[in-house]
């Protein structure tokens, strides 16, 4: 086990893809001689020259839609956004054609693509720049979404979103790519879509979220822990696949539960779960399922706002004893 | 197509006799292009029928009049090369080798349609014969044939693609960011506008100002216009154009002039405020891409009425006969319902809908 | 009282609203000369002029940032999408500058434009022009969601939406614009947004839906009613602002919930009201809330597949019977 | 700024005096753009050291040495001519009238600020004196300055709207939807490309074909260059353009050449692998609007050292008064957080975060 940043952990998946097989090229703004705004693809271009590094102008509708003409001819694009946030220009292209492609071609067309970027929010980037983007890619299907919150969990999910025959939003974190974690050497080390983490095993509580929100939860966890309660701390990895089976195994065991996540509540990624948990184990619930998300506010600029605008381990604390109802 | 007038036919002799080799084409050939566009032709008449007596539904936009857009840019295309295209794309699937009883089995939405049923009439695929459909999202396409491109200059291939769009799609911003990009990379690409002056029912003059032509100019990207009524002269056009594009010439922007014959789709009239029904019939009748060819043949003395009656009745019977192949192909089983949404299944659940209610 | 269609009850809507108000005007494709696609800006060019029924390029993105320009500058633009399908293209003007726009600038710029047009499926029209949008505009504060489904909501919500100074996302259906109904003729009639219409009054099992679905729940509810079952069939008409008042006493009344809604599942509509019930009404649940949706693929062209993939009345039956435990 | 060298002063003094003449521009005037660009440039150096002890976070874009941008641009505007742009807007927002002080203090995240704090250095807003923003999306203010003018010409008033891009933004679809319908509709406004040469690190000759000053020909609308870093050129040109815009002339568009001294956020390096230390050095030595309006007016003998000096001065009081400004000024209480989200409350809900957890 090597010991690398979530940014490390990318740039040798895309590297190692790009060795494996000749027809995975990346293409965004600033991905080859600038290395990425966030340095993601550092040295690719070097390694693998310009038509595959590939610097694009500023039309995310456009690039988003030559890659999904790239892959319909055959290529295996990995398109880069700076940021979700800007990938709204371009979601016709990844909704309209990527993800309808393959049915609207009775199977004629896969869409091996990866559309890839950090969402949500960083520090103090304001409303256009620190929106969570799930549900946008979620919603559709035809579209796979992916959301990494550790190095190993970011290098084996992007392997296998890079080899997936389906379009993937594959879904980062600008404050996570510093993060470092241990990531196994293994080649072909590879995390299956949709195949859930049991991050921390308690029995009190579940905690069930996705993306760099599982940091949150753990830290929430710590602090029950001092309370002499113990929470699962279950990581979806990945959204849409969904790991059903993980969801209903932590559930029935605590009986409570909390989603978090990073994003705002109106139809978010933790309202489709809650749906699902209390259709599938409504006799096992002992207490309402609590949602913490971001206020439902556009993300404000200030430092102190945007504090509290986001999810907080004392917020999912405070969820936590609701459902235990202390 | 219009009648014959015999006086055009003495008078023109002499030019029309010339076109074929103006444009460098042989007989044959001239003859398959009368072939094609009466095939096109009746088979889209085929389709209205169809369409009538409700056995076709949705919407479903026919090419007549612009039939010369088919014959003439996609015949002069190599098997490896691609074409992509908007929603009015019967015609151009079976120019690109899609085959006639499949598109009109899909049309009628059954299984032996090239999407079994599921993409409809705005939705043709033929991923064997390199046809890209097929697309409803004005402008959607333009920048899929830029990826289309992209992926003949990483494996240096040398073929090129053809995209097909409407003159409104140019107020797509898709549209321009696709084309910069062609641009900056010399991509294989020929962008094609099929400027039926409407979408619609607004006139392109209302919302640009300046022509379809110009709306290259910003890219650097050459641009020509071209009578595509004519289709002698189309065809001569993406001839040679393809092979420049081919050999590294870089992208091409096409302004090719034409008529809708019909409204935008069945379900919208032909004429009304947005052009007049003299107007319709004026170009009907001056502008049949079949009549001018079929006048040229005349002309020429390489065909005569009863050889156009006979192409005529092979191409009404190729229509009927997809018709009949048409609705004698199964509609789709309910399960197919769930098929072809996911390529990959992965561990975990992937739809969302609760089968059991 | 006045029969007329909900096509005419919209073209009401606009017509008073303009005649009212010299700074409200309608832009969008072939809304001027052609009547509108579905002709609900019928005469309006003619009685408002060119200046104020204007005809758009096809540039969604182009005509919505229009629309939200010329809102900061104090007008009141009603942009018509021809569809909403055709608004992916356009959603980052909506979401990025509409929504919060206000928010951004601290109250310096209210943004009183409304987006309208239809939403979700008519017939045979395929996966691109099929979509039911109300997810995408729902999920982001700043953006009202209104979705009516009988000519007397369709003319009282346009008129609110349009005197109101956020932006209204306004959801149509192309399948109720020849739907006839009984709409009062008062000039100044006004459907505030936010309050919920129980269409029928049973007390068995809750139907809770929003827009054209309001008309397949009632159905169910007849074929209910011969079994005995008395549904109460709420209509939302507004899911952003939401009327939880209403809900929450239907819900306590009967203690069984279905939501129809016409959208695909995943983080939709049904998934949100689902997840606030069982969270502020969960001792009142007798049975788990079930959602009856699309089917969760893209919308098929085939006349058969297209039905068994929209939600039924006998979906809605089924799924009646089952939080009845019947 | 860089040093003056004798040597220039000299041989230059004939063709500088000349220079307001040239350009119609007054001695107050010229003198006036000069206090603006310093105030301009010591402002953004006092936020960059906000910056560099953390009082002002986020992404922070500098306009310096493109401060010609700002005063030559806005100042020949009138009071109800309107303002719009992108992200690096600190000093346009000031020489449209936003108050120096509230802008600092937006900067810092606090009550003062114009957005109260909410916004930030990328959304600096001032309706009162129609200052548009402040926006983040690149392209993303251009269809709204379309609806800006729109609103103009609705109303029948002779104002127009100036909207400032980057260079980058001409590579954005909406960039062109927008210059569409400005052309199609004869819209009072002026486009202006910031032309700093490069996107982030990516120079524009990399993403386009074409020079930027070709980028509005497709739609037929008025285009010229314009040298940025001369402020009298830069004022000359705008003051006639929106004379001309104003009395009916239709949309313009222009491409102000100019240099960006900074990297392209704080956060960014200045220089790297897309452009060189010799390069922006050159550039800062050879091309500051500052030294190149303050050797003009040196040599037309209407400045001394002295006047430059107590100029700056002032321009530096200004600025770190901005500063105390901001630092005394409240931080947002935590309820502001929930206001100004909705603008009119309605029944039913509008949150859905449970505000109790
Ligand atoms: C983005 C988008 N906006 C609107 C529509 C609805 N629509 C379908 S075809 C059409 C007109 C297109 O005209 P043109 O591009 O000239 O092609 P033509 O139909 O004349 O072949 C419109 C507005 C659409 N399908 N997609
Ligand atoms: C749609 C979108 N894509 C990407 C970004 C990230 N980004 C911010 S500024 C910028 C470069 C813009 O360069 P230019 O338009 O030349 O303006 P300049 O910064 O040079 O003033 C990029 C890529 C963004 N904000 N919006
Ligand atoms: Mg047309
Ligand atoms: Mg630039």
């Amino acid at each position: 086990m090597a010991v690398m940043t979530y940014r490390e952990a990318l740039n040798q998946a895309l590297s190692e893809e790009m060795e494996r097989d000749p027809d995975v090229f990346l293409m965004g703004e600033e991905v080859a001689e600038y290395d990425g705004a966030y340095k993601v693809s550092k040295g690719l271009l070097e390694k693998f020259g310009d038509q595959r590094v590939v610097d694009s102008p500023i039309s995310e509708l456009g690039f988003a839609g030559l890659g999904v003409g790239a892959a319909m001819a055959g290529l295996r694009p990995v398109i880069e956004f700076m940021t979700f946030n800007f990938a709204f220009l371009a979601i016709d292209q990844v909704i309209n054609s990527a993800a309808k492609m393959y049915y609207m071609s009775a199977g004629q067309f896969p869409m091996p693509i990866v559309f890839r970027g950090p969402t949500g929010a960083a520090l103090q980037l304001s409303a256009q720049h620190s929106q969570a983007c799930e549900t946008y890619y979620s919603h559709a299907p035809g579209c796979k979404v992916v959301t990494p919150g550790t190095p190993a969990d970011a290098k084996g999910l992007l392997k296998a979103a890079i080899r997936d025959n389906d379009p993937v939003a594959f879904m980062e974190g600008e404050l996570l790519y510093n993060m470092k974690g241990e990531v196994p050497d293994d080649d072909d080390f590879i995390i299956p879509l949709g195949v859930a983490d049991l991050k921390r095993e308690g029995g009190d509580v579940s905690i069930i979220t996705h993306g760099k929100m599982i940091h949150v939860a753990l830290q929430a966890a710590q602090k029950l822990e001092k309370d002499g309660i113990e929470a699962d701390v279950l990581d979806l990895r990945t959204i849409r696949p969904l790991d059903m089976d993980a969801i209903l195994e932590t559930v029935k065991k605590t009986n409570r539960v909390v989603y978090l996540e990073e994003g705002w509540p109106y139809a978010g990624t933790g309202a489709q779960i809650t749906a699902m948990i209390q259709e599938e184990a409504f006799d096992h619930l002992d207490a309402p399922i609590l949602r913490v998300t971001q206020a439902d506010v556009p993300m404000p600029y200030a430092k102190g706002l945007e504090a509290i605008a986001k999810p907080s381990a004392d917020r999912v604390v405070k969820a936590c004893n609701r459902v235990l109802y202390r | 197509m219009a009648e014959t007038k015999t006086r055009k036919k003495k008078s023109s002799g002499a030019k029309n006799g010339g076109a074929l080799e103006k444009h460098g084409i042989g007989e044959e050939l001239a003859l398959d292009l009368l072939r094609d566009m009466l095939l096109y032709r009746r088979f889209e008449e085929k389709a209205e029928e169809a369409y009538a007596i409700g056995k076709i539904g949705g919407f479903c936009h026919l090419h007549i009049g612009q039939e010369a857009g088919a014959a003439g840019c996609i015949r002069p295309l190599r098997e490896d090369d691609y074409v992509i295209t908007a929603y009015r794309e019967h015609t151009q699937a079976i120019a690109k080798g899609v085959d006639a009883n499949a598109v009109m089995a899909e049309l009628y939405g059954r299984v032996d349609g090239p999407s079994r049923g599921k993409g409809g009439s705005m939705h043709i695929y033929g991923a064997d014969v390199r046809f890209m459909g097929g697309h409803g999202i004005v402008g959607g396409q333009v920048p899929l044939a830029a990826g289309i491109a992209w992926k003949i200059k990483y494996k240096e291939e040398d073929g090129v693609v053809v995209c097909f769009m409407g003159d409104a799609a140019v107020n797509q911003g898709g549209f321009h960011e696709a084309l910069n990009m062609a641009a900056i990379w010399k991509l294989p690409a020929i962008f094609v506008v099929e400027n039926n002056h409407y979408g619609m029912g607004t006139a392109f003059s209302r919302v640009s100002a300046t022509p379809v032509a110009e709306r290259a100019i910003s890219y650097g990207i050459e641009s020509c216009s071209v009578n595509g009524q004519d289709v002698l002269e189309t065809y001569a056009a993406f001839r040679d154009m393809a092979e420049e594009v081919r050999n590294g010439g870089g992208p091409r922007f096409v302004d090719l002039q034409t008529y809708r014959f019909r409204g935008h789709s069945m379900s919208d009239p032909v004429s009304g405020t947005y052009r007049s029904t003299d107007e319709v019939e004026e170009r009907k009748k001056k502008d049949d891409p079949i009549s001018i060819l079929r006048d040229t043949l005349f002309d020429a003395g390489l065909l005569d009425q009863a050889g156009l009656e006979e192409m005529d009745a092979e191409a009404r019977r190729i229509a009927s006969e997809a018709a009949d192949f048409a609705d004698a192909s199964a509609h789709p089983d309910p399960e197919e319902l769930f098929h072809h949404v996911w390529a990959e299944e992965n561990h975990g659940r992937l739809f969302f809908d609760g089968r059991d209610r």
